[in-house]
């Protein structure tokens, strides 16, 4: 009574590149008739496939946030860019700055933000932000004032190409505040700019290192205070 | 001042070589403004142009005092946790008086930042009795140690996340034509009590204009008319005999009857009779303008005398 | 020198799916140097490869008239447009009225009609019942202008599950619409397709148990819910 796998496939396919958006497993079942629905098991198994078959092509299957979709491959970036005259946009530091305390904090409030940068975080930063889609106000602080509590949005993980806040780039790890007397003889110690490069690498293929695990650890304990 | 023979240098010197030019000395001592050509300048020289918006540009790469900190500290390739207050201090400074002196809006978190490492330079140097320091709590250099790491590690996340692939930069979403919505529009549905209803207004609507007086319909004499239209729309000429249908017995033989005494009345249908007592054929009003046709067809069946009844 | 021919195929693929409009054969050629650019034979291999390697999926390589582009099978439309699934359309009440008129008056000509409602009945509302199959034009009265005669169809009849006109409620019913409902009733319950079905087939085996009388009220509630 299921639908044929290959047709579950086919429908699979051409839904996900006419929707222009990722799809969620449940709005890709919702597009078959309950009698012939088929379980979401059967539903991965086909992704798994569509996933498999890309392979070699100029396309890629992939889940985001809210659901899967095609992407044009990464690698075919600076082919395909020229179709469009403009260069895409940059963001600039304080943007960036802001939105990476707002990706690894959430819920936090601009003076919280302020706090961590040292400076006055412009309205216009948080307005772009907003803007973008990429935060919401998810709240307010219960202080006086009432600050308002900003978070990331799925867009945000749709944008950078993840599924959840934990495939954000680990957070450099902070040594303890204890070591600074023992620091301070040393000399040329190893500062903490300098392991996050490796540590990024390593994520993406082996995390061998103590510090990667470490550095793994604190990010895991931020996000799970991130999402409650 | 001798620099000022040299006009080559300052005017062109690049953004990037007058800020690495800029807090060169570490030295402990009065901090030169600048080392160009290996000759410290303790002030900025009166006939020195350096374009404001170079200067701008430097002092606006920093993203506020902990930035322009951290940058201090890694020129001497320190970790954060080894800082030595006392020099980082003066050269710090060094940045808010040239900002000062360059007139350069100077945001105020540069001041406190100022007025922090002031505060713990003097407290380094000042010799504290152990009680009172274990009054003071928290030594401020571990505070402000704690605030560069904290910013120094969301400064890296945001180059990281700066790094990931990104739609519109380096991914796309990938999409095609979707099919033909017509292709599977779905139709209006329709309850049968709505249309009735729909009916129902528009009689209290006539009601409102005039006293109409609604007949009760014989819907079959309607449905009937339409029949015979259908039947006319095909040919030309219909005997009218045909029309009435045996099984149908007395009651269809009346409807049919009236429904084409119906259709005469509104015009809609003549009889023709070629003959007196002959065959009455029906046919769809206004053949005038088909003459030729109808006579045509008329001949092919053997009747081409037309005699119209009204 | 020419680039390879598989990254002129993923380029392609990827270019065209990004580009969300059809692409030029000179303009996919211009996304690559002219030092590593191909001959247009070449490309044209590309694509019949590309258009070969659809077959079996949801989606296919199509030439129109402004270059090439990928599009969603056509015979996966009863799925995938269901991502805009619109909330069925209802007919507007002028759009009843006129529908309603014809019924119980054909052969009636647009004028009668508007002589009835009282206002003018847009070309639009007797396109759309004439293209629904609801209604058909069955002669001209002969008067100035040759008016068309419109009436209702089988379809008419099979859409709202009667036999014939007559099963229609005679319009001094309708006059009171309070009684619609009872005159529907008293008629054999014409309501809607799809009740007529399992109430005749009740009927026809066991008229007598209650499990007909069961069913009838089911029917009965679901023409209220489709009512709301």
């Amino acid at each position: 009574m299921y639908i044929a796998p290959e047709l579950l496939r086919r429908i699979v396919e051409g839904a996900l590149l006419a929707a222009n958006q990722p799809l969620s497993e449940d709005r890709l079942l919702s597009l078959i008739d309950a009698a012939e629905r088929p379980q979401k098991s059967e539903l991965r198994i086909a992704l798994q496939q569509i996933a498999a078959d890309c392979s070699g092509h100029g396309f890629e299957l992939r889940e985001v946030a809210s659901g899967w979709r095609f992407q044009v491959s990464e690698d075919l970036a600076p082919w395909v860019n020229r179709l469009w005259e403009e260069k895409p946009q940059r963001y600039s530091r304080a943007a960036l700055e802001t939105l990476a305390i707002i990706a690894y904090r959430q819920p936090i409030t601009r003076g919280d933000i302020e706090e961590i940068r040292g400076v006055a975080v412009s309205s216009q930063i948080i307005r772009s932000l907003t803007e973008r889609g990429w935060t919401k106000v998810v709240g307010q602080r219960d202080v006086p004032g009432k600050p308002s509590l900003f978070a990331t949005t799925r867009d945000f993980l749709d944008y950078f190409n993840l599924r959840s806040l934990d495939q954000l780039p680990p957070l450099a790890d902070i040594r303890d505040i204890e070591s600074v007397g023992q620091s301070l003889e040393e000399s040329g110690g190893v500062t903490t700019a300098e392991n996050t490069q490796p540590m990024a690498e390593g994520l993406s293929t082996e995390p061998e290192s103590g510090v990667v695990r470490e550095a793994e650890a604190e990010v895991d304990g931020e996000v799970d205070q991130a999402e409650k | 001042m001798s620099s000022s023979n040299e006009p080559a240098v300052a005017p062109s010197a690049t953004v990037a070589e007058i800020a690495v030019a800029l807090p060169v000395a570490s030295s402990q001592h009065e901090l030169p403004f600048a080392v160009i050509n290996g000759e410290a300048y303790n002030e900025l020289p009166s006939d020195l142009y350096i374009p404001p918006d170079a200067l701008e540009v430097i002092l606006e790469a920093f993203e506020g005092p902990l930035d322009l900190l951290l940058y201090l500290i890694r020129r001497q390739n320190l970790d954060i946790l080894a800082i030595n207050v006392a020099d980082i201090t003066q050269q710090y400074m060094t940045y808010v008086d040239m900002m000062t002196t360059m007139r350069f809006e100077l945001a105020a978190e540069y001041l406190v930042m100022a007025a922090m490492l002031m505060e713990i330079k003097s407290r380094m140097l000042l010799p504290r009795p152990p009680a009172a320091e274990e009054e003071a709590g928290e030594d401020p250099r571990t505070a402000l140690i704690r605030r560069l790491q904290q910013y120094e590690r969301f400064k890296t996340a945001a180059e990281d996340m700066d790094q990931l692939p990104r739609m519109g930069r380096d991914l796309y979403q990938a999409s095609a034509d979707a099919p033909d919505r017509k292709l599977t529009r779905s139709l209006p549905q329709v309850d049968l009590t709505e249309l009735l209803a729909a009916l129902a207004d528009v009689f209290k609507r006539a009601d409102m204009f005039e006293n109409h007086q609604v007949e009760k319909e014989r819907l079959s004499t309607r449905e009937r008319m339409i029949q015979v239209l259908d039947m006319l729309s095909h040919r030309q000429f219909v005997p009218f005999v045909s029309l009435l249908k045996v099984e149908e017995g007395r009651l269809g033989v009346i409807v049919t009857f009236l429904a084409v005494l119906e259709l005469i009345k509104e015009s809609l249908v003549e009889l023709v009779q070629n003959e007196r007592f002959g065959q009455i054929h029906i046919r769809v009003a206004g053949g005038e303008n088909q003459h030729t046709d109808t006579t045509e067809s008329a001949e092919l069946n053997g009747q081409p005398v037309e005699l119209v009844v009204d």
